[in-house]
């Protein structure tokens, strides 16, 4: 199988904080791996640094190809993140912030209302500007926006958070969908029933690395070593 | 009564104001020193005492009243905007006026005097506070905010006034508005005049309460969505 | 009430050392507006002196919108902003302590100006009392005003373009009667000076007690 | 009992739509509440309003005693709120901004340390400034900042989110208290399993109404009508 | 790289149209500004005729840095912003197309201020031509600039102090060039407003190459 993720010591930096002291983690592309971990283990950081979005101070990594040693623009471009923040315009409606992202990709931005109506954006809801959503209705949103672009990196920051049962079962389709279309997941949460059952491989990290390794739920193309 | 106050002051008003242009345009004599021009006093004056007294003093006097908790209430939020609204009008109409009474006595469009000056920081002060009705927030907030501002506001004209005044009196006399039309004044000019005040002031009653009218339309028209809102805010839950 | 202004104060100043943004931000942007003054209406020695008081003023001016959008920058984002009126802090003393803290960067700021000023324009000041009465009473007028209409203001987004055009006119008389004070002091014209420091005194006093009145309602909501 | 919370056919609005749509809920001190429901329901709308930070557009309601159609400022002080965003000062330690509140409530600072300590926030991170802490962490300081403050109404917006396994346990034993020593706590989740089993009084939140109420799993003081 | 360009231009414009922050709050501060200005240098009317070059172009500075902050702005939170650093956009796209939103908004602002001077001060233009030049150049150097400075002035509690600090004295060569040119435009001095209008070429045509260049790397993280 193709390797999708590989960090060998991988350090990071935040301040002068070492928020990642020596990651070791290798995905192949496919996988749903979950992110499991104390508050302030690094998991955020561990998302971020696979994202491109903060650099690699020490150790060696790939992600999809790139070398994250080197310029990561091309990576961001394949990566999509639901973080702990929303990242929409708050004046534009959610079609209007999909619509933005789906050009920028140079996708088909055709999908769009499908995409919405699936994570239940539609009538009312779909014509308020998204800073007045709730909370739960904006990370729906987000939702929407990873399934009309398919990246090949999903990182999720606790995707179940905010979310409702039924949007929460949501997520999980929408992962094995993704999964299934060959992307690869990279899911944190601090509800292990919940994601578990939908990993390939489960990861904890303590103390900015990560401690231990087993396989989840899902099975579906499980590499556990 | 009040029927009968709605059906005829708008009319009343603009009656008045036509005879006053008739009078002035037609009647009263050309001025010795301006000629005909000096008949723009029949109008700029009376259009900026509106708009300086007549309409901040309406502004100030609803804020108090709304931020007052006893006499809380919307309405007085309404009047104050509508109040400003018709004010800013009225303040670039005296602008207007009184540029176009300046080319030819002043040889200037504008001239940094006292009075044109604060006349332009007023305008400022009624444009800053259409902004700040701009800005998407609750009603009351909404309302509190303005009505802060407007009094903040209303309270710093008797300063801008008197500093502007001394600021440029100072450096210069009053070369300006020293034209003392008291002694030239012709009888019917002297009508003409008072009736200009009467017509505008009318003119700005009829003007505010219609955009009032208008604020408290949209609120009542707001009541009924209200109603039609909340069932279908209800029926969100039961397709839920 | 002083308590709390106290309390409050205390907040506004220990996060401004903390982050130090007045210090290498809105300092040196005050040193900045006075050189851009002089590039625009230099390089006239006379002209510059002439209106040196005009450009002590301005850049005073504009600093202090500055000095607003940071004040109220530092009550937070919305959130941060929202529980702090859930601790039952008495307003006027919210309003009093942050024009404490904000008064006294302002002095910090005048006396920087005032340096630049004998430094960079060869003014000389023949009666530092009315120039020293002058900058005291119009950083009181000054802090005030902007704690005032930083409240009216709204969120962060909106505010940094909407507060300079809300607070800029109200500012206008201290402006003037700053010039004018400023030009007393520098020719001595002690006795004319007395009408200008009473505009100042008039501004700072209603000011204060606007704010004291009317922000526990502005703050409500 | 004495009542804490009693709302009959209240209305909040924001922008233009009725976020509630004539709730009624009654409940007595003491008592603990979750509020369940889907994305939009409305939780988060109604915490606001028992707050005071929302007005009471049509209907009646007093909340400890204060009339929410009135000035709320009394209110409000009596109030801890724990939101979807975390109002904390960022550039001050966790110490420091809970000797903000705790001063600006009146109250003795000198159980700031325990608080903080009891939520784990020691060492290293409590000497960081809390904008640079994790997520999770961030909320642990404002629930010690709750724990210090001992409000007589705690709010809690989905307290479990963002917090890992042991800080959860700590909400279940941190709301027992505080119920124990009177005070009354409503709180929203989408986690129906981990709130059910606190709390007293069950209801569920549709469209911007209460539709639902039951009895919890704890059983103190009961009030299912 | 035009393709981005046209997205970010109607991504920005399209904001704009929708919360009208330019229109209420920025243009209003520029006419505020002039009459500041007159203010602080008025009330003779000789000396403000001849400073009337320089209050324009100081206004049309000042108001640019608040067209700066408000083009950030528009960008959204942290969490916005790193979103769309996750969508591949080329970033020299970027640049233009916030540069060209803002260059639009910019020439608006030019407009009016002309308009305002020609009424205010009394001034004469013998040179349009030289006038026009001025300004559209002026107007593509700061945008430019502005957006460029804003990518470097990190988040908006900061930025709306610390962005006029940066920005301001990078400006300072338009504020020289166009003070100068405008003269010439008034004077007909054409033959010496050649080189000024040259300056103001140069710092546009820099500064959008820069932008081209250095916004990649800058936003890259
Ligand atoms: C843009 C130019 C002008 C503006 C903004 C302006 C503004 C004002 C204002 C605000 C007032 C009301 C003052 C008060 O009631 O206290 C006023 C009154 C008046 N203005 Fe003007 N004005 C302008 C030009 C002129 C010109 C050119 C003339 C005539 C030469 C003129 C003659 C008068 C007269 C006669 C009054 C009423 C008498 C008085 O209150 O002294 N104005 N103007
Ligand atoms: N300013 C506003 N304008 C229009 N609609 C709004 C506004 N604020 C909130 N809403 C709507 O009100 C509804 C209720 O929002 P609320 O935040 O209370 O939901 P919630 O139950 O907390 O949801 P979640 O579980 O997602 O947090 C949502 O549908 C939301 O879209
Ligand atoms: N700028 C910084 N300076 C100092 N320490 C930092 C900084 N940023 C993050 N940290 C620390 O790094 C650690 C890891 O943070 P991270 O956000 O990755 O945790 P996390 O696993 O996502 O936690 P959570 O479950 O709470 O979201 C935390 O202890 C945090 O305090
Ligand atoms: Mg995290
Ligand atoms: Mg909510």
């Amino acid at each position: 199988m193709v390797s999708a993720i590989s960090l060998q010591s991988a350090v990071a930096v935040a301040g002068r904080f070492p928020v990642l002291a020596g990651v070791d983690l290798n995905l192949e592309e496919g996988t749903v791996c979950a992110v499991l971990g104390a508050n302030g283990a690094g998991k955020t950081s561990l998302l971020r640094l696979l994202a491109g979005l903060t650099a690699l101070e020490r150790g060696a990594g790939t992600v999809l190809g790139a070398d994250l040693t080197k310029n990561t623009s091309g990576l961001r471009a394949n990566v999509g993140l639901m973080g702990h923040g929303v990242g929409l315009y708050e004046e534009l409606l959610p079609r209007e912030n999909l619509a933005f992202m789906i050009k920028a990709a140079r996708l088909d931005p055709s999908g769009i209302p499908e995409a919405l109506d699936r994570v239940g954006i539609r009538g009312r809801i779909a014509a308020t500007p998204v800073g007045q959503l709730s909370a739960g209705q904006q990370r729906r949103v987000v939702l929407a926006s990873l399934v009309a672009r398919r990246p090949r990196l999903w990182l999720l920051d606790e995707p179940h958070a905010s979310l409702d049962a039924q949007a929460r079962d949501l997520v999980g389709s929408v992962l094995e969908e993704a999964a299934a279309g060959g992307a690869t997941v990279v899911a944190t949460s601090h509800e292990p029933d919940i994601v578990i059952p939908l990993a390939d491989v489960v990861v904890t990290m303590a103390g900015g690395v990560v401690t231990e390794r087993y396989a989840g739920g899902r099975m579906g193309l499980s590499d556990v070593s | 009564m009040r029927k009968q106050l709605d059906r005829w002051l708008g009319p009343l008003a603009f009656v008045l104001v036509a005879l006053d242009v008739w009078l002035g345009l037609w009647i009263t004599p050309p001025d010795q020193v301006q000629g005909d021009y000096v008949r723009l006093v029949y109008v700029h004056p009376a259009v900026a005492w509106v708009a300086l007294y007549v309409a901040f003093g309406m502004a100030g006097l609803c804020s108090v009243l709304y931020l007052w908790p006893r006499t809380r209430s919307l309405a007085f939020d309404y009047a104050a905007a509508a109040a400003v609204e018709v004010g800013v009008v009225f303040t670039i109409l005296t602008c207007i006026t009184g540029a176009i009474w300046g080319r030819p006595t002043w040889g200037v469009w504008w001239t940094w005097d006292a009075r044109l000056t604060s006349t332009a920081l007023l305008a400022v002060m009624f444009l800053g506070y259409l902004a700040l009705r701009r800005v998407p927030a609750e009603p009351h907030v909404r309302a509190r905010r303005c009505a802060v501002m407007a009094l903040v506001a209303a309270v710093d004209v008797p300063i801008v006034h008197f500093s502007v005044n001394w600021w440029n009196t100072l450096h210069q006399g009053a070369t300006v508005l020293n034209a003392n039309l008291s002694p030239r004044i012709h009888g019917s000019m002297a009508w003409t005049l008072l009736l200009s005040f009467i017509a505008f002031t009318l003119l700005f009653v009829w003007m505010v309460i219609a955009r009032y009218r208008l604020e408290v339309l949209r609120h009542s028209g707001e009541n009924k969505d209200l109603d039609r809102a909340l069932s279908e805010r209800r029926a969100e839950g039961a397709e839920a | 009430m002083f308590r709390d202004a106290a309390l409050v104060a205390g907040r506004d100043l220990r996060i401004e050392l903390r982050s130090r943004v007045v210090l290498w931000q809105v300092l040196p942007f005050s040193v900045l507006a006075l050189l851009l003054f002089a590039f625009a209406f230099g390089p006239s020695q006379a002209r510059l002196v002439q209106s040196a008081p005009g450009l002590f003023w301005l850049a005073l001016l504009f600093s202090t919108v500055l000095f607003a959008q940071r004040s109220r920058a530092l009550e937070g984002s919305p959130a941060t902003r929202e529980a702090a009126r859930l601790l039952g802090l008495d307003p006027a003393g919210v309003f009093l302590g942050k024009t404490v803290a904000l008064f006294l960067e302002l002095v910090v700021l005048e006396v920087l100006l005032v340096v630049g000023l004998l430094l960079l324009f060869h003014v000389v000041v023949v009666s530092w009392l009315v120039l020293i009465a002058a900058c005291l009473l119009a950083a009181l007028g000054l802090a005030s005003a902007s704690v005032l209409y930083g409240a009216l203001s709204g969120e962060a987004r909106i505010r940094s373009t909407l507060l300079p055009v809300l607070l800029l006119p109200i500012l206008a008389p201290v402006l003037i009667a700053g010039v004018r004070s400023f030009q007393a002091a520098i020719k001595d014209g002690a006795g004319l000076s007395g009408r200008w420091l009473g505009v100042l005194a008039v501004f700072s006093v209603v000011y204060t007690g606007l704010g004291i009145a009317l922000y526990g309602p502005l703050e409500e909501n």
